[in-house]
């Protein structure tokens, strides 16, 4: 083959265009601002949904992508909350699009430090660690009740309005939506663009076969480190928009509950697939709003169950399932 | 032109809805699932229960009730549930709250739907203070904690006690409740104990091993209702702390009555101060108890949260009455304001600065009753006992 | 005197404590070492043991060890079944296939249980003879407690002759210690397997019910202790029995007597013991470090 | 000729094993050599100890006289020591250009980079794509690992080391697996190397090794038993005793 074959093969251009954005990525976008006219009754319950979105992107980066399995990872989302919570209880700061940058340094942080140290395990003892550090969080949120209110939390928070103009919204959410919606934009770009990027390919790499990356020469520790911080920070930024929308921050920030729930639904949307994140949140917390009501046995059995075959049969998720449908369907249509 | 006809169709809506019996929707917030799905069940039944009880009252109003399940103490999804009752469902009133956080997350969506909202449980005291539409018929930590304080030095005759709490708000208010009006009265405490939190029940040995090594008068209680209260009384059992000569004692949640006969023997003895317990002996309980079993079983029974439920209801019917079923907020809180009734748990009253509960606490103790079963004796009583932590402006309940 | 009676009341009453974590974990442990299996669910199966001797006491008049005996035998025919037909898929599992498995499966174990016979705390009461105090002569203390002490001793030492004396149990030891290397000998890791999940689980069971009197008896079980489980795993190593003994026994003691003493530490102690522990001992406290 | 890569009596003891006792070896430049001996002779384990993987507990590890004993795994690749394993060791749910891409973006400093796309990355791309050519790879780039026969993965884990261009080439019994039609490519490609890269080779194909070897040293219970030429290791009866003749009777 001729260099320009080379440069033409179709794995070439499949790596050079992977980048390349698809026309059905606008959807899930126009869906959101849909919803925000279609259902202006339902947005405390939207704005809950796209911040769980968030809180699942930022832990796809480091589960999804890097492979780092954690069940702490809502010690970022509470880092983020209570940073936010704490310094406007006191009327320290009150400004939210800083006060996001506040959270997110802070959660970045804590995520960076203990990164440094507990990174250098994996596996059980990576997931007892990340545990342990959340609980420590949670149980020290509880006892400081002076600066964190305790069980009963921060409420009230005095929250500025958005660029000096754009009220929070208590009864029917609208100005938090759109700004979560904004937000949750801006840290997807980021985080899409990371991804694909030569640093995002190489924490693929360690996912797939850490060994074989410190062959290559990568510093492993470094990457796994830095895509850590990255993540616990966009965490916190998810945190910090929880605290400003609701204009309160409590002990379920810091939460095992809050930890596995993502976990699921990250794993029920499908994991390093960047739009898992968008599917999982949006089926888990429809059907837990709307199908808990009704049936809360059968929906706890029926969400065990959807786990259990999802892990038994179907391991990318929903959004794996759907790969796997188009792949059969393509091959049923290419057959003569 | 225009505003003429618009005038005679709203009148005539009025008017037909007045010959169809005038709707009031109440949203009910509670847990209806998870750990609070048994305390959720008794805010509701204690809900129909003065809707059939009173139904002769009720009319020509009719109240429907749009049930929310806030399932755990997040506060988000209560806040959630609150906003959608509000907006999506256009409820004349809210009610309910088991946990307190839940109710201190809503307040700012109460605030600002602007309608009467009625505090069923949570108890945690400074609650009242969140929003100027939350009116309360359960009670705060403070009634039984103070209460119970006193009557430990004076009735009791305790020198000394230890205080062992589930370390949340209302365990906190318990403490602070009792150790002032126990101190101020003469006696000391000794020793002060977080025992766990609320979400789950600890292996209480070690703590009590503690309060034994320490040998007070008396060891102080509280823990949330529900399951902590028979592990409590379990291991005050098995430890031998009766035998030791170590009273226990506590509001009444280490006695709810739906409780209570799973405790065994072990219980007997047991000195509590509360508004409620199953055996109260007047003509309103008596009718409740009877037709609560009637419906729900002969081992069901009523107990202080459904009170507060079947109180909050009586409140909610006496400002749809007072304000012809519009349920101005401003109009019913005003009718709320020193309003007055006769409770299952005796007369009660709002207290028109704190919209806060004013009832009479029991003191109580646990005997075996001639057909087998633990039975609640009234000792004495305090009248009109008011939450001493507004009364007396008490850190976070003093007034901003 | 520093041996005082408040110290050893302290000492019966953590090791009663830690006993009942040594006879819940070990089969976790063991499972976790031999199959390198999270197996979240483990407390799934200490609960339905639970609920099986409590129900059989309460509804069927049972005495106590005959209850314990059937909820053994019970749940680990049961969790034969469950490493047959679905364990065994994902033993080449990722960790992370393996973890929403086992927490789908506690799902669906709390919801049963939950419809079956309903949320709230199921009472134990403990036989006569086991309740109150008995007189050791220099103290006197909890009678089950000190039953607990000894039960508990006698199983960790059936368990280590098992191990150390019979054929199954050089046969588990080698298969933790290199699993290629004892397939290559012609050991039957498959039937290994389901013989250790099963023992292990009805170990669960067995605690369970023994424990109830401490750990209380609700839906919530499993999430509830799943923390504590791993610790007391994690610290001691994987697949050590003794290291499960000891790390619970430490865990045990440790969090009795922080309670007792400094109550006022909450859960702080024990995380932060537990963080340092595994920084500093990565495989565990009794772990084989690579 | 300069010495590449040097150890001073390194020793690695397991507990009570042994692993490698006291070696002194040299790899010199444009060296083929070869690292013979009976199973658990401590062969894998010496190229532990000259890779990082495993620190030794004495004895040094000289990089062209400088001493790199106690550096990580990474560095020792950025100065130009690259290995392949006894096992394929690759990322089993990427694409073969995507296994090679890793390598080569690392070498050139690619790799940190966060807000550029991979796929912008073309000299990268290009480069890995002529390497995939010049191993015959090229025509299943877009393949996963997962589903190629094992000979191939094995090229693809030679192909990941090439991209790192070193200068010392440490493998792990590259041939093994692979089907005997197919190891000529992997032969070729050593052949084709830049004739100043040493290469260390350890295998168990005689065939390979002395067609391969100019120079081979022989291990035995961690120390070295023998060291010389093809021709002078084959003729050593010693040798043929411990080594050889144990590799024919087991065939």
């Amino acid at each position: 083959m001729s260099a320009t074959d080379l440069q033409n093969h179709p794995a070439a251009r499949a790596l050079a265009q992977r980048h390349r954005l698809r026309v059905w990525e606008g959807l899930p976008w126009l869906l959101a601002l849909a919803c925000y006219f279609a259902f202006p009754r339902y947005l405390g319950f939207g704005t809950e949904i796209l911040i769980t979105v968030l809180f699942a992107i930022s832990l796809d980066l480091a589960l999804g992508y890097a492979g780092i399995v954690t069940l702490g990872h809502a010690a970022f989302f509470g880092a983020g909350a209570y940073t936010v919570g704490m310094l406007a209880k006191n009327g320290i700061w009150t400004e939210p699009i800083t006060g996001l940058l506040l959270g997110a340094a802070v959660a970045g942080l804590i995520g960076f430090l203990s990164g440094l140290v507990l990174l250098r395990t994996a596996g059980l003892t990576l997931l007892m660690l990340t545990l342990c550090f959340m609980g420590l969080l949670e149980e020290s949120a509880n006892m400081g009740a002076d600066f964190t209110g305790g069980f009963d939390g921060l409420d009230s928070l005095p929250i500025k309005p958005i660029v000096g103009m754009f009220e929070f919204d208590v009864l029917y959410s609208k100005t938090q939506y759109l700004y979560v919606l904004a937000v949750l934009f801006v840290c997807f770009v980021f985080t899409r663009t990371l991804v694909y990027s030569p640093f995002g390919h190489s924490l693929t790499g360690i996912r797939e076969n850490t060994l074989r990356m410190h062959a290559v020469g990568a510093p492993v520790e470094r990457r796994l480190v830095i895509c850590y911080t990255i993540s616990a920070a966009i965490a916190g930024i998810a945190g910090a928009l929880w605290a400003q929308a609701n204009a309160y921050v409590n002990l379920s920030t810091l939460g095992l509950d809050r930890a596995a729930t993502v976990l699921i639904i990250l794993v029920l949307g499908g994991y390093g697939r960047l739009y898992g994140a968008f599917v999982g949140a949006f089926v888990y917390m429809m059907l837990e709003h709307f199908l808990s009501k009704l049936y809360p046995e059968a929906w706890q059995l029926g969400l065990g169950l959807l786990l259990v075959v999802i892990a038994l049969f179907a391991r990318g998720g929903i959004l794996g399932i759907g790969e796997e449908l188009r792949r059969r369907f393509r091959g049923w249509r290419n057959k003569p | 032109m225009i505003k003429r006809m618009l005038a005679a169709t709203a009148a005539l809506a009025i008017t037909t809805a007045f010959a169809q019996a005038q709707e009031v929707k109440i949203g009910l917030v509670a847990p209806f699932t998870g750990i609070g799905a048994e305390l959720g069940q008794q805010i509701d039944r204690g809900v129909q229960q003065f809707l059939k009880l009173n139904a002769g009252k009720i009319a020509p109003y009719k109240l429907t009730i749009i049930k929310r399940d806030d399932k755990n103490p997040s506060g988000a999804d209560s806040k959630v549930a609150v906003q959608e009752l509000l907006t999506q469902e256009n409820v004349d009133a809210l009610a309910g709250w088991i946990y307190s956080p839940n109710a201190i997350a809503s307040a700012p969506v109460v605030s600002a739907g602007k309608k009467l909202a009625v505090i069923m449980n949570a108890g945690t005291a400074f609650i009242t203070n969140l929003s100027p539409y939350y009116v309360r018929t359960s009670f705060s930590m403070w009634h039984a904690g103070f209460a119970l304080g006193e009557a430990a030095a004076k009735q009791l005759k305790a020198k000394t006690a230890v205080v062992g709490y589930s370390d949340f708000p209302p365990g906190k208010d318990s403490l602070a409740a009792f150790k002032r009006a126990f101190e101020a009265n003469g006696g000391q405490v000794i020793d002060e104990i977080p025992m766990g939190g609320p979400a789950q029940v600890p292996d209480f040995t070690p703590f009590f091993q503690r309060v034994k090594d320490k040998k007070p008068d008396l060891f102080f209680v509280f823990v949330p209702a529900g399951d902590h209260a028979l592990a409590v009384v379990k291991t005050y059992g098995a430890l031998g702390m009766k035998a030791a000569g170590i009273k226990l004692i506590g509001p009444g949640d280490i006695t709810q009555d739906i409780k209570l006969q799973a405790m065994g023997d072990a219980a007997i003895g047991l000195i509590t101060m509360h508004h409620y317990n199953a055996d109260l002996d007047n003509p309103v309980n008596k009718a409740l108890v009877a037709s609560w079993k009637k419906d729900y079983g002969a081992d069901a029974t009523p107990d202080f949260v459904a009170i507060g439920a079947y109180d909050g209801m009586a409140a909610i019917l006496h400002a749809v009455q007072a304000t012809k079923g519009k349920m101005d907020p401003d109009a019913a809180l005003a009718a709320l304001k020193g309003w007055k009734y006769d409770s299952p748990r005796g007369p009660i009253a709002i207290d028109p600065e704190t919209r806060d509960i004013i009832m009479n606490e029991y003191l109580v103790e646990v005997v075996k009753g001639a057909d087998g079963k633990l039975h609640q004796k009234v000792l004495g009583k305090i009248d009109a006992v008011k939450d001493a932590c507004k009364a007396q402006k008490i850190g976070p309940c003093a007034p901003k | 005197m520093i041996f005082g009676i408040d110290v050893i009341s302290t000492l019966l009453g953590g090791v009663a404590a830690g006993m009942v974590l040594f006879i819940v974990s070990v089969g976790l442990s063991v499972t976790m070492g031999l199959m390198g299996f999270v197996n979240l669910a483990h407390g799934g199966f200490a609960m339905i043991g639970g609920y099986l001797i409590v129900l059989a006491m309460n509804r069927l008049g049972m005495p106590f060890v005959a209850a314990l005996a059937i909820g053994f035998v019970v749940v680990a025919a049961v969790s034969t079944i469950f490493e047959r037909l679905l364990y065994s898929r994902l033993y080449r599992a990722t960790e992370l296939d393996q973890v929403l498995f086992t927490i789908g499966l506690v799902f669906m174990m709390i919801a049963s249980v939950t419809l079956a016979v309903g949320p709230e705390t199921q009472p134990l009461t403990l036989p006569t003879w086991l309740q109150g105090q008995i007189n050791l002569g220099f103290i006197s203390y909890r009678t089950y407690s000190i039953v607990l002490i000894a039960v508990g001793t006698v199983i960790m030492l059936g368990l280590w002759l098992g191990f150390e004396r019979t054929r199954m149990g050089a046969q588990i030891r080698a298969a933790v210690d290199n699993r290629r290397m004892a397939e290559s000998l012609g050991i039957n890791i498959t039937r290994l397997f389901t013989l250790v999940f099963a023992f292990g689980s009805g170990m669960a069971a067995l605690g369970g019910g023994l424990g109830a009197e401490f750990l209380g008896l609700d839906p919530q079980y499993p999430l509830k202790y799943l923390v504590i489980f791993l610790i007391v795993v994690a610290v001691g190593g994987l697949g050590r029995i003794t290291g499960v003994f000891y790390a619970s026994l430490i865990i045990g003691v440790v969090d009795f007597a922080l309670k007792k003493y400094l109550p006022q530490g909450g859960t702080v102690f024990i995380y932060g013991m537990t963080i340092l522990l595994l920084l500093w001992r990565p495989q565990g406290l009794f772990g084989k470090s690579t | 000729m300069t010495v590449l890569l040097e150890t001073q009596s390194v020793s690695k003891n397991f507990g009570a094993l042994r692993a490698t006792r006291e070696v002194s070896f040299k790899l010199e430049e444009g060296a083929r050599h070869a690292l013979i001996g009976p199973n658990g002779a401590g062969k894998t384990t010496f190229i532990n100890l000259l890779t990082g993987v495993l620190p030794p507990n004495s004895g040094k590890v000289l990089l062209k006289d400088r001493d790199i004993t106690q550096m990580a795994q990474a560095e020792r690749v950025k100065l130009g020591i690259a290995r392949t394993f006894q096992i394929n060791r690759l990322f089993r749910g990427l694409s073969v250009l995507e296994n090679v891409y890793m390598a080569v973006a690392e070498r050139v400093g690619a790799a940190p980079k966060m807000l550029t796309p991979a796929g912008a990355q073309r000299d990268v791309i290009d480069e890995s794509m002529q390497l995939l050519e010049s191993l015959k790879l090229a025509d299943i780039a877009h393949h996963t690992i997962v589903g190629l026969p094992y000979g191939r993965q094995r090229l693809v884990e030679l192909a990941i080391t090439l991209g790192l261009k070193p200068e010392v080439l440490l493998l792990d019994e590259p041939a093994a697996g692979v089907p005997s039609a197919e190891s000529h490519i992997i032969l070729d490609a050593i052949d084709a190397l830049p004739k100043t890269i040493g290469v260390l080779i350890i295998d168990h194909d005689m065939d390979l090794v002395f067609r391969f070897a100019k120079r081979i040293t022989v291990l035995v219970r961690g120390a070295i038993f023998a060291e010389g030429t093809p021709k002078e290791i084959g003729a050593n009866p010693d040798v043929r005793a411990v080594y050889l003749g144990q590799a024919t009777q087991h065939g």
